[in-house]
């Protein structure tokens, strides 16, 4: 079947959801596909906060949080990005206020406003009241209040329809050709349906159910990533990949950052605060990458805990009752559920978890996808949140800071592409341009024999988690890239078990791993070709910063022999990078 | 430890009536049923067709009937629930395929309580003032993930699927009892109808059945008597 | 009143009647606590049913005013209570032409049921001392 | 039916006794009325139907309507608790062990009393 509309957006988080809204609003006629129904978003999982510098609570300024945000990601970030995040960040949680968002409120009203890591005052001086919150369901309220918003502004939603390719006219998105629609698979009937449009955005998420310990949903498996790299467009530092401190022991289940911004402590088998030998001044509330990287020092240094002294303790007892039930409830709970541990009277076992992507499919400050070092925008095609690298995180996104990126730049794409649509035309889209995926999706439906998908994905799981994790050499990275390069040769030969048409997860699982490889592939060789280490990106041989030759973003091209490799300089407009210390 | 898993499947281009299926599952105490699911599938039969996302009890999507009671797959433990354990797709909604209902109608009704603020005031320069007090009359219901566990287990929904269902109340007495809304009166009326709070028999299998521990029951109540008071 | 709210819907009609139903088993529901249970205490505990003969009813509890307009009372009570359960039983259990056939036929045996124990309570002549 | 299947809680179980409950009494009430209707038509059949009512069986009978009303009554009574005060739902298992307490405080005698004539050979 055929649809038409002025834009789509392909996703239905925060990014999407926002843009959306926007869109609906000027009256443009859009569509939002989502292979989830709207609600059930990743952005939903975010819990900790969303930072602002509304000074409700303490003296704040936008520049703080600009510079926070810019020293957080290892000077890495694009720094007028950076700007408009923290700029923008104000107005549009007051604006999200304004739609209905329950915020936690001060004695007189105000948003409430809590610590989070690496958000500090005056330019590093000390831990500032910046993250705005709703309990710790702020991504919940989020997800939630925009829903409710375009329910509001009448948004047309495709739930449960499946983007499994981008239509470009006049050549492939990497050279030259512009934005022209999308094609869906219906999940409850397996139609394919082709979408055309003026303008479309990739607000798809993250991809971290490439490694085998994540705090990601099964669906977050870099969809828009992969498709715009299949398109010729590249990927933008992907080997900065965020490893959060506080997974649950063994699931990677998300404890949220919250819990030491209201004081929690991390603690080793010597019961002693480690963190204290790391960042003496910023203590447990130090960026995620050096948290988590401590972590993992303490557990090499044999002063883990359990049976095989492989996980810390989260502790949150001597914050008493009242704090953990009314601001940390909901982790409170993960807690009893998932390890039956209670955190009132018992410290929680924990060990970091893949979590962000920094990288992703590169934008500019319009959210206009870009397909080189000169930052030519690719027409009509537009990202936003995780999947997007604008880039706001660089080496190392903080805390909260994925949140305003979905609000600020998922409202800014929503602007953009509506003085686009209302500019452009509706591009010409040749008939059964579906054939090509059609012809992929019946191959891999119907293959009579080969080998099952989901040990194939937990191949690359547990792979990418050994060997593109919190530390890296170049033996590991090396294995990795191999080790992704074989398993991308035996995905060719994957085979469904499930033939039906009907609500047929087992394929899509399967097609949903081949993102997955693609987004494996640029990460392994991103990162295996950054000889520095910065951010995230954290290697044993080469321990050290390079700003004199990597102060400059990867972009990975796909290649019939591997991903070949450019790089792009970082804007830096008011702060030359210094060392990096909390 | 080894866990008996029966499963209520149905593959309408294969099937004319549900049926039960039965696989033998190694699982850990801490396991939960989401993850024997998930390795029913990988191992054992990979047609077995359930929804999952977050697998933290935070998107909602695998809302299902586990051992005669609404549970999150990914929020159930084996432990609690012993060796044998049962598992169909939610009641009272048409299944797509095994545990996959249609959440169409469900959703409808969401919206049909206009679960959106509506300000009739301009907003101002800065954020609308609330108090920690008002705030906190509605935190309750701002917990929902609309996973229709609640709809589902309620005998009066089984009994009239017109019934709105406690979901919708729910997401409805989030916006009535927010004192920045100004369209609680509309609402009102629209739960006042024949098909609204008065089907609220106070059975509490809808609490009982919310993974969010939604007081879902009292909000009804207190809806209904919201209703009475602007009425009466 | 406007028939679409600020969001554009359709505002239902407002007939107010399943609240009022509501409200009125709640109210009949209390009285009946006190008349119900206690008609129920008084013919069984205080009296024993064998001894409340219909000459015994007509001489003695209808001998008073006052007795007549408690039982009146209670009847007035239980037809609304109990029709009115009865109805919401019905109407959830059935749908279409079978439900408004059935609750017609409520409605009728109520007011019949309502006339004839009006009758019985009220029309008896008071016997003569 | 699938409905069986649910294993509802104490809410559950109180709103099928309820309904049920409810459902036999008004059957009782049209019959009730019907035979006090008699009094004023037919004092000879009525005290032929009373003679039923006062037999062991009627007793037994009655003793269950008893039960009924009361179990209908004190449930009733919850119900109207928290509908006017939501906030007691909280408790509503308690509300309904409460009210279980006193219908075996008060239904025990009260059986008894009725009963008795059964051994007692009163009538
Ligand atoms: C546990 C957890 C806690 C977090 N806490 C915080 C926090 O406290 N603060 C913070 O700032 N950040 C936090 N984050 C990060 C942040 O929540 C995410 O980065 C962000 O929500 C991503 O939003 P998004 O809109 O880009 O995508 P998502 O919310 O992930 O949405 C992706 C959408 O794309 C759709 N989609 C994907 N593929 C396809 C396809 N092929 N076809 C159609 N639709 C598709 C999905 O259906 C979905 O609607 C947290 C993340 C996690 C995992
Ligand atoms: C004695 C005191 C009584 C009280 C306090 C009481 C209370 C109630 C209440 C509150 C309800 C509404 C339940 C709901 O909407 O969920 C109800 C329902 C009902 N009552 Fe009563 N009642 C009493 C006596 C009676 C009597 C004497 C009868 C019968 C003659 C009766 C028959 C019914 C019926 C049939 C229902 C409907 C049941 C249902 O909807 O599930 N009640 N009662
Ligand atoms: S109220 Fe609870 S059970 Fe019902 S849909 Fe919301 S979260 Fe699910
Ligand atoms: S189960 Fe149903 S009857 Fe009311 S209390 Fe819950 S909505
Ligand atoms: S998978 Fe998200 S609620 Fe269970």
């Amino acid at each position: 079947m055929r649809i038409d509309h002025d834009a789509l957006v392909v996703g239905a988080g925060g990014a999407g959801l926002w843009a959306a809204l926007e869109l609906a609003r000027a009256g443009i006629s859009t569509g939002v596909l989502t292979k989830l129904y709207p609600t059930r978003s990743h952005t939903g999982a975010a819990q900790g906060g969303v930072c602002a510098a509304l000074g409700n609570q303490e003296e704040d300024h936008w520049e703080w949080h600009m510079f926070d945000t810019v020293k957080g990601g290892d000077y890495l970030v694009d720094q007028d990005a950076a700007e408009v995040l923290a700029h923008e960040a104000i107005e549009t949680v007051i604006e999200l206020e304004h739609m209905g968002l329950p915020f936690n409120r001060t004695p007189d009203g105000k948003i409430d406003q809590r610590r989070f890591g690496g958000h500090t005052r005056n330019f590093g001086e000390a831990p500032v009241k910046r993250a705005c919150f709703a309990a710790d369901r702020t991504g919940h309220m989020i997800l939630q209040t925009l829903y409710q918003n375009c329910i509001k502004a009448g948004v047309h939603f495709y739930d449960e329809y499946h983007v499994v390719d981008l239509l470009f006219e006049g050549g492939e998105g990497g050279d030259g050709g512009r934005a022209a629609g999308v094609v869906a698979y219906r999940i409850a009937d397996g139609e394919l349906h082709t979408f055309g449009a003026k303008a479309v955005l990739l607000a798809t998420g993250g991809n971290g159910r490439m490694f085998s310990i994540t705090s990601n949903a099964h669906s977050l498996t870099g969809d828009g990533m992969a498709l715009a790299y299949r398109h010729g467009i590249p990927l933008e530092d992907m080997e900065f990949y965020q490893f959060h401190p506080t997974g649950i022991y063994g699931i990677g289940i998300l404890l949220s950052e919250a819990a030491r911004g209201e004081g929690g402590t991390l603690l080793n088998s010597e019961g002693e605060r480690f963190m204290a030998r790391y960042a003496p001044k910023a203590m447990e509330l130090a960026p995620r990458d050096m948290v988590s990287r401590a972590i993992y020092l303490e557990i090499r240094d044999g002063r883990g805990i359990g049976p095989k002294k492989d996980y810390v303790y989260l502790d949150v007892r001597h914050l008493g009752r009242a704090v953990i039930e009314e601001k940390l409830p909901d982790i409170t709970e993960f807690a009893r559920v998932y390890l039956g541990v209670e955190p009132l009277t018992e410290p929680v076992p924990i060990q970091p978890t893949a979590h962000y992507a920094m990288g992703g499919i590169p934008t500019d400050l319009r959210t206009r996808v870009v397909r080189d070092e000169m930052n030519t925008p690719v027409e009509g095609l537009f990202a936003a949140g995780e999947a997007a690298c604008v880039s706001v995180h660089g080496a190392n996104r903080l805390g909260t800071n994925s949140l305003v990126d979905l609000l600020v730049f998922g409202r800014r794409a929503g602007r953009e592409m509506t003085a686009y649509c209302r500019a452009a035309t509706l591009p010409a889209i040749a008939p059964a341009v579906e054939e090509p995926v059609r012809a992929e999706l019946e191959a891999l439906r119907t293959r009579p024999d080969g080998e099952s998908p989901s040990a194939l994905k937990d191949d690359l799981a547990t792979l990418m988690m050994d060997n593109v994790g919190v530390f890296r050499t170049a033996p590991m990275m090396a294995a990795a890239v191999a080790g992704v390069a074989q398993i991308k040769e035996r995905y060719t030969r994957v085979r469904v078990r499930d033939t039906g048409r009907v609500f047929n997860t087992d394929l899509l699982e399967a097609r949903e791993l081949g993102y997955l490889i693609d987004c494996a592939e640029a990460m392994a060789t991103s990162a295996i070709s950054r000889t520095e280490s910065r951010g995230a990106h954290s290697r044993d041989d080469f321990p050290e910063r390079d700003d004199v030759n990597f102060l400059a973003h990867t972009l990975a091209y796909r290649g019939e022999a591997g991903p070949s490799l450019r790089y792009k300089p970082v804007t830096i407009t008011r702060f030359e990078p210094k060392p990096r210390v909390y | 430890m080894q866990v008996d898993l029966r499963i209520l499947r149905f593959d309408p281009e294969r099937d004319a009536a549900p049926h039960w299926e039965s696989y033998r599952v190694d699982a850990e105490p801490m396991d939960r049923v989401l993850n024997l699911l998930i390795s029913v599938k990988a191992d054992q039969d990979g047609t077995l067709t359930f929804r999952r996302s977050c697998a933290h009890g935070i998107c909602g999507s695998d809302a299902m009937l586990i051992n005669g009671r609404n549970r999150l797959a990914c929020k159930i433990r084996v432990d609690q629930l012993g060796r044998k354990i049962t598992v169909a797709p939610l009641t009272g909604l048409p299944v797509m395929k095994d545990l996959v209902v249609d959440m169409d109608g469900f959703l409808a009704k969401y919206r049909s309580v206009m679960p959106f603020l509506i300000a009739d005031t301009p907003p101002p320069e800065r954020e609308r003032r609330q108090s920690p007090a008002d705030r906190a009359r509605y935190d309750d219901t701002t917990k929902c993930i609309l996973c229709a566990a609640c709809t589902t287990a309620c005998p009066s929904f089984w009994a009239q699927p017109s019934y709105v269902g406690p979901a919708a109340i729910v997401n409805a007495h989030r916006f009535i009892f927010d004192t920045r809304d100004d369209a609680g009166d509309e609402r009102l009326e629209i739960l006042a109808d024949k098909d609204g709070v008065w089907r609220c028999r106070t059975i509490f299998n809808c609490v009982d059945a919310c993974p969010r521990g939604i007081n879902i029951t009292r909000a009804i109540l207190e809806v209904s008597r919201a209703v009475v008071e602007r009425t009466v | 009143m406007a028939l679409y709210t600020r969001a554009g819907r359709a505002r239902p009609q407002r007939s107010g009647f399943e609240l009022g139903v509501w409200y009125l088993m709640r109210l009949s529901g209390l009285a009946l606590f006190v008349l119900a249970l206690g008609h129920f205490s008084i013919t069984h505990f205080i009296f024993d049913p064998a001894t409340q003969t219909a000459q015994w009813i007509v001489d003695d509890r209808w001998g008073s005013v006052l007795w007549r307009t408690v039982d009146w009372l209670m009847l007035t009570m239980v037809v609304l209570h109990s029709f009115m359960g009865v109805r919401t039983v019905v109407q959830d259990y059935t749908a279409g032409g079978a439900r408004t056939a059935l609750t017609m036929l409520l409605y009728v045996t109520g007011i019949a049921l309502f006339l004839m124990g009006t009758i019985a309570v009220m029309t008896l002549p008071f016997p003569v001392k | 039916m699938r409905y069986l299947q649910y294993r509802g809680g104490e809410g559950m179980l109180a709103w099928a006794f309820h309904r049920i409950s409810g459902v036999a009494i008004w059957a009782f009430v049209l019959l009730h009325v019907l035979d006090i209707w008699l009094v004023g038509a037919n004092r000879g059949l009525y005290d032929d139907v009373l003679k039923l009512y006062a037999s062991p069986v009627g007793r037994v009978g009655e003793t269950l309507l008893g039960a009924a009303l009361l179990y209908h009554a004190l449930n009733g009574l919850r119900i109207i608790v928290m509908d006017f005060w939501p906030a007691t739902t909280v408790f509503h298992k308690q509300l309904w062990y409460a009210s279980w307490v006193v219908f075996v405080v008060v239904g025990l005698p009260g059986a008894y009393i009725i009963l008795r004539p059964i051994w007692a050979g009163v009538s």
